[in-house]
């Protein structure tokens, strides 16, 4: 009789990465319907150019690098779909692999791979895209259901709440339709892959300060990309703070910089940039000791 | 109101469904292999040899030190040997076996009577010489833990019945059969020690364990059943002491410090039946499931040989991979099935091959899933990396000493991180180095 | 108003080292610990506010009625020199606790291009005195922020599985130019 | 003679290729990334700094038993701060629009620790031929540097190089190349490859 030993638990969650990372995909696919809906097959172009080049590109890394090969760990997947959702539908498809290379090597397996990158690649690789050209990401919206529509910036249009939840309006993607955004959203908590507290005070601290500043709530939360930044985007695991209370002020942080730039910045939309700031503070918002250990009378005195 | 604590998991509840309804039955095997390093402390030296005759009860290994118990013979029969084997930690334990001749010869007994009215002076030894050590698992004399340091003072006592690890089913099984024996034990441990409030925690998925209990309670002074919520690790000391006190444990402290005593329900069960019965520690309830034909909360006499108690559930289903003591979140493994059953062993589970797969470590994606687990409030995370690159000074800081490695944080990772048996290394490392230090001085 | 958005956009719209490439020898090369980062940093933001307000005198009521200007330079780099040594005195002798946080940043400094830069740029760009001296106090806040942001971010890398040939400086710089891509978000802001 | 010869070669050599300033040795990176958005600021850049690295070099070799040890650092400024100033000068009547896209730069030479730090760690314990031939060598790594840097990010962010256009009209080129961030981004990548080419070299020797 062989048998084993090892050191407890000897049970584990079911959930694991690859799983974690399939409810993200499954979660996705109501905004990407959506997309298809309104504007075409045509947008699966670049959809489908970033899922597969991040993927390859991850897979040429590891073999070049006679490392393990993790793409079965689906987080490249995962970054080519999200990148592939925040890009207007015309978008190039050779800007689509620039992204896609671009988020897979130099910001994930420059720093290690899956679990070390500190921003979130498809964010970043989006900031490159839009300062690299501007012009492809800004424009061309004009694709399916919007081809009279010559709106160049989607939180300028005058649509309607109604428009704004259905997806009714011009944007990127998977940015647009809201209630698909929603259904993703109520997958994701359902299958526990995310915690509510993220979105909803990113959402609520956004909308509160939108208020303050004259800009009805609803219609900052509709407008964008912040429902889908943060859902998709601000919840990442790898470029969130780890403790709870660290959470709230980067999801805090995050409403409070989107509604900022959007109200006085230069940029339209201000939530890429927002969550990829506070990516890169989350590791100082870990350092705040918040929470109180069993059985230390007091935390703070502790230190860190 | 169901009281919880903060952090924890839901690890599989569905595992104690085989053994959920069954009532306890009783098993003796034909041999039993008694060691002597039941209880945490110095072993026991055995004080027969091979060829003597032995009755149920007498003792055959007698105390060492501070913290050593005496050791019974579960079994009346002949020794057929006294020797070393290796037990679970790999060490090589004294041990006494035992060929039973089923006459049930008992050594004579000292009763002493009614809890209620037992001169409280005499149940701290009674405790003692009945061998009682934490059934729970813990293994610590019961004795030594009752004995309250001077200027210490206790104000609970607290029944641990919260059972929360997986498989595992004998206490709740307990507290349904024999719940005016919990809590005899609970009152002659609040006797001993002039303790006004006691308190039986109970997770809500034993709901007849419950109504037993506090059917059990009515009418015993200060005795009373709190219900908790469904949630590992309900019944660790220091969950426990929170939920059902408010209060905490310090850090590095012993739940005296902070006016508590926790004894498990199936040590108080045997408490009882040292001071009623005069009973020693012979036998013990355990829980035999897994991949078992028929799994079973069995009654089986100290140091049955694990492979009895899995034939007398009807054998092996199929192969098995992995077989261990105690419940899957902190259960220690075995080596082989001819390994016997001490009186902290509560379960024997089997696991099937494919359960019995390692996971292999991926790298953290830093969900924080284990932070969020950790009932203590520390981040594994944090101390998993000082760990990794054997930094121990880091990890004691980051307070792996207040670690208790229930295994939540390890259980809830998706990367399947080793984390507390990192954190069990890096425990023995920091005590390792304290040792040396305070030695060189 | 103008004041606070220039303060604004001294910290994050033309952030000194994400925008104007200033003082990057320090930011990469103290920023490994957030505790040091923060010293560096305050020490930093202390130099550049005495220097901005020393340098415009000089340059103001000194160089230029002398006709001086092309001797600019060499003026401002005695002036930083001796009051990076004047501090560094000072400190040691008033507040020896300080000093001890920051002593061994302060010679550092004389060679940062950040304190030299600022100065330079406040004439270039013929500020006031108020003015020189608030760009001097928040670009070096500006400054603070950017190396402790780097310094959190870096102490993550540690415990990271960096490509052997990408550690130290390369994956330091490849962090900075994604800091500075994120930073972009202020564009505009003020 | 020759013996003397060689040296003087691998003291050019060790300046270029071994010693790198800017691949090597990660010493003055404010200029290296601020004034290389093209191909020519960054000749112009290495140019400047190699006119002071010589100049001073030279200088302080010849003063170098003068020069009291306590006020040896000062002293460097001094004269460095002197050739910065002439070159400032030189630049502001010669060449206006390099002059304009260098700015503050140019002046901040003076600060730039490679030039210092040869100072320090060659010319004051060096002849003065060996020291001029350090500063040229140095000085023409840090520009041979500096050109790569612009050429690349020149000819990604604006598609062309030296101003001449190479890849055509209907290359979208990528901005981001010429933006501060692009500037760390090519540096880096560009170490690390210089980095992995090298260590491959010394597997291979081993």
């Amino acid at each position: 009789m062989s048998l084993i030993l090892s050191s407890a638990p000897h049970v584990r969650a079911k959930d694991n990465t690859q799983r974690l990372m399939l409810n993200v995909i499954i979660s996705l696919l109501p905004c990407l319907i959506a997309g298809v809906y309104y504007f075409g097959f045509a947008c699966l172009i670049p959809v489908c150019v970033s899922v597969v080049s991040a993927v390859a590109a991850e897979f040429c890394w590891q073999k070049l690098g006679h490392k393990k090969i993790r793409i079965y760990d689906l987080s490249a997947v995962v970054t080519g779909l999200l990148l592939g959702l925040i890009v207007p539908p015309s978008a190039p498809w050779w800007m689509m692999v620039i992204g896609s290379v671009f988020a897979i090597i130099v910001v994930k397996q420059l720093f290690g791979g899956i679990g070390d990158n500190f921003l979130n690649p498809a964010l970043a690789a989006r900031a490159v895209l839009l300062a690299s050209w501007p012009a492809l990401m800004t424009s061309g919206y004009n694709v399916g259901k919007f081809d009279a529509v010559t709106t160049p910036t989607p939180l300028l249009s005058s649509a309607s709440l109604m428009d704004l939840l259905l997806g009714n309006v011009t944007g990127a993607i998977g940015e647009t339709c809201k209630i698909a955004i929603l259904l993703g959203f109520l997958y994701l908590l359902i299958t526990k892959t995310i915690r509510w507290e993220i979105p909803v005070i990113t959402l609520a601290s956004a909308a509160l300060l939108g208020w303050l500043l004259g800009t009805d709530p609803l219609t900052t939360v509709l407008s964008g990309g912040l429902l889908f930044g943060a859902v998709y985007m601000a919840t990442d695991y790898v470029t969130t703070p780890m403790n709870s209370l660290a959470r709230y002020l980067y999801a805090v942080g995050i409403g409070v910089i989107v509604v900022l730039i959007r109200k006085y910045g230069s940029y339209p939309e201000g939530v890429t940039y927002a969550i990829l700031l506070m990516n890169i503070a989350a590791t100082l918002f870990d350092r705040i000791p918040v929470q109180r250990i069993y059985g230390h009378t007091n935390a703070k005195k502790e230190g860190k | 109101m169901k009281a919880t604590f903060r952090g924890g998991v839901h690890p599989a509840h569905h595992s104690k469904q085989p053994t959920r309804g069954l009532a306890i039955r009783d098993f003796v095997s034909d041999t039993v292999q008694i060691v002597m390093n039941m209880n945490i402390g110095a072993p026991s030296k055995p004080c027969v040899k091979k060829g003597d005759h032995v009755k149920i009860g007498q003792i055959i290994g007698e105390p060492v030190g501070g913290l050593g118990l005496p050791v019974h013979a579960s079994v009346s029969g002949d020794v057929v040997a006294v020797d070393a084997i290796p037990y679970i930690t790999g060490d090589m334990v004294q041990s006494v076996t035992i060929k039973n001749d089923f006459q049930e010869e008992w050594e004579e007994l000292h009763p002493l009577g009614n809890v209620e009215t037992v001169d409280p002076a005499l149940i701290l030894p009674a405790i003692k010489n009945a061998g009682i050590c934490g059934m729970g698992g813990a293994s610590f004399p019961t004795h030594v833990k009752l004995t309250i340091a001077p200027g210490k003072k206790c104000e609970y006592v607290l029944a641990n019945g919260a059972e929360c690890e997986t498989h595992i089913t004998c206490d709740d099984r307990l507290m349904q059969e024999h719940a005016t024996r919990v809590v005899d034990g609970l009152r002659a441990v609040m006797r001993a020690l002039d303790v006004k409030t006691g308190i039986i925690g109970i997770e809500d998925n034993k709901p007849e364990a419950i109504a037993a209990m506090e059917k059990a309670a009515q009418g015993r002074d200060g005795v009373r059943v709190q219900v908790m919520k469904t949630k590992y690790p309900q019944g660790g000391e220091k969950q426990l002491i929170k939920v059902l006190t408010g209060r905490e444990v310090p850090s590095g402290g012993l739940p005296i410090d902070c006016g508590c005593v926790v004894v498990n329900v199936g040590t108080c069960a045997a408490i009882a039946d040292a001071i009623i019965d005069g009973k020693p520690v012979i036998d013990r309830i355990l829980t035999c499931t897994g991949a078992v034909r028929s799994p079973a909360n069995l009654r089986v006499r100290i140091g049955t040989i694990a492979a009895d108690v899995i034939g007398e559930c009807g054998g092996y289903s199929t192969d098995p991979g992995k077989i261990f003591f105690g419940g899957a979140m902190t259960g220690l493994c075995i080596p082989n099935d001819s390994l016997p059953i001490a009186k902290s062993t509560n379960g024997v589970v089997v696991f099937t091959k494919e359960e019995a797969v390692s996971a292999e470590e991926d790298p953290c994606i830093r969900c924080g899933k284990c932070v969020d687990a950790c009932p203590i409030g520390l981040n594994p995370y944090d101390m998993k990396i000082s760990a990794d690159i054997e930094k121990w000074d880091d990890c004691k800081k980051k307070h792996v000493m207040d670690c208790m490695l229930c295994g939540a944080c390890a259980f809830i990772c998706p990367a399947r991180r080793w984390l507390t048996p990192s954190f069990k290394i890096a425990k023995q490392k920091i005590t390792e180095i304290a040792k040396k230090e305070a030695a060189a001085k | 108003m103008n004041v606070i958005l220039f303060m604004i956009s001294c910290i994050l719209t033309n952030n000194f080292i994400f925008n104007k490439f200033l003082g990057c020898c320090p930011f990469l090369g103290v920023s490994s610990k957030v505790e040091t980062a923060t010293s560096m940093g305050i020490a930093v933001t202390f130099v550049m506010t005495i220097a901005s307000l020393f340098a415009w005198m000089v340059n103001t009521w000194v160089l230029v009625p002398l006709q001086l200007e092309y001797m600019q330079t060499i003026a401002f780099i005695l002036i930083i020199a001796g009051l990076v040594q004047f501090v560094e005195m000072f400190l040691k002798k008033s507040m020896p606790a300080l000093y001890s946080a920051l002593g061994i940043y302060l010679p550092l400094i004389t060679t940062n291009c950040a304190v030299l830069g600022v100065a330079t740029l406040n004439v270039k760009e013929g500020y006031n005195l108020l003015f020189s001296v608030l760009n001097g106090t928040f670009s070096a806040l500006g400054f603070l922020l950017a190396i402790v942001l780097m310094a959190g971010v870096r102490e993550r890398l540690e415990s990271s599985k960096i490509p052997e040939c990408m550690k130290g400086f390369p994956i330091s710089l490849v962090t900075a130019g994604l800091m500075a891509i994120a930073f972009m978000g202020f564009n505009g802001l003020v | 003679m020759s013996e003397k010869k060689m040296n003087l070669g691998k003291v050019f050599m060790n300046g270029v290729i071994t010693e790198n300033p800017t691949f090597r040795l990660v010493l003055g990176t404010c200029p290296t990334l601020a004034v290389t958005t093209s191909a020519i600021n960054g000749l112009g850049m290495g140019a400047a700094a190699t006119f002071v690295l010589l100049g001073s070099n030279i200088v302080i070799s010849a003063l170098r038993k003068v020069i009291p040890d306590k006020v040896r650092i000062p002293s460097f400024i001094v004269v460095i701060c002197m050739f910065v100033t002439i070159i400032q000068l030189v630049m502001q009547a010669y060449l206006p629009s390099l002059y304009e896209s260098l700015g503050i730069f140019l002046p901040l030479i003076v600060v730039n620790c490679i030039i210092l730090g040869r100072a320090e760690a060659f010319a004051s314990k060096n002849p003065v031929v060996a020291s001029a031939v350090d500063g040229v060598g140095m000085g023409l790594g840090f520009t041979l540097a500096l050109t790569l840097i612009g050429c690349i990010r020149e000819l990604a962010g604006n598609g062309s190089v030296f101003g001449i256009n190479l890849l055509g009209t209907s290359y979208q080129p990528m901005l981001l190349m010429i933006l501060p961030a692009g500037g760390f981004l090519v540096f880096g990548l560009l170490l690390g490859i210089i980095n992995s080419l090298t260590n491959r070299k010394k597997e291979g020797a081993k």
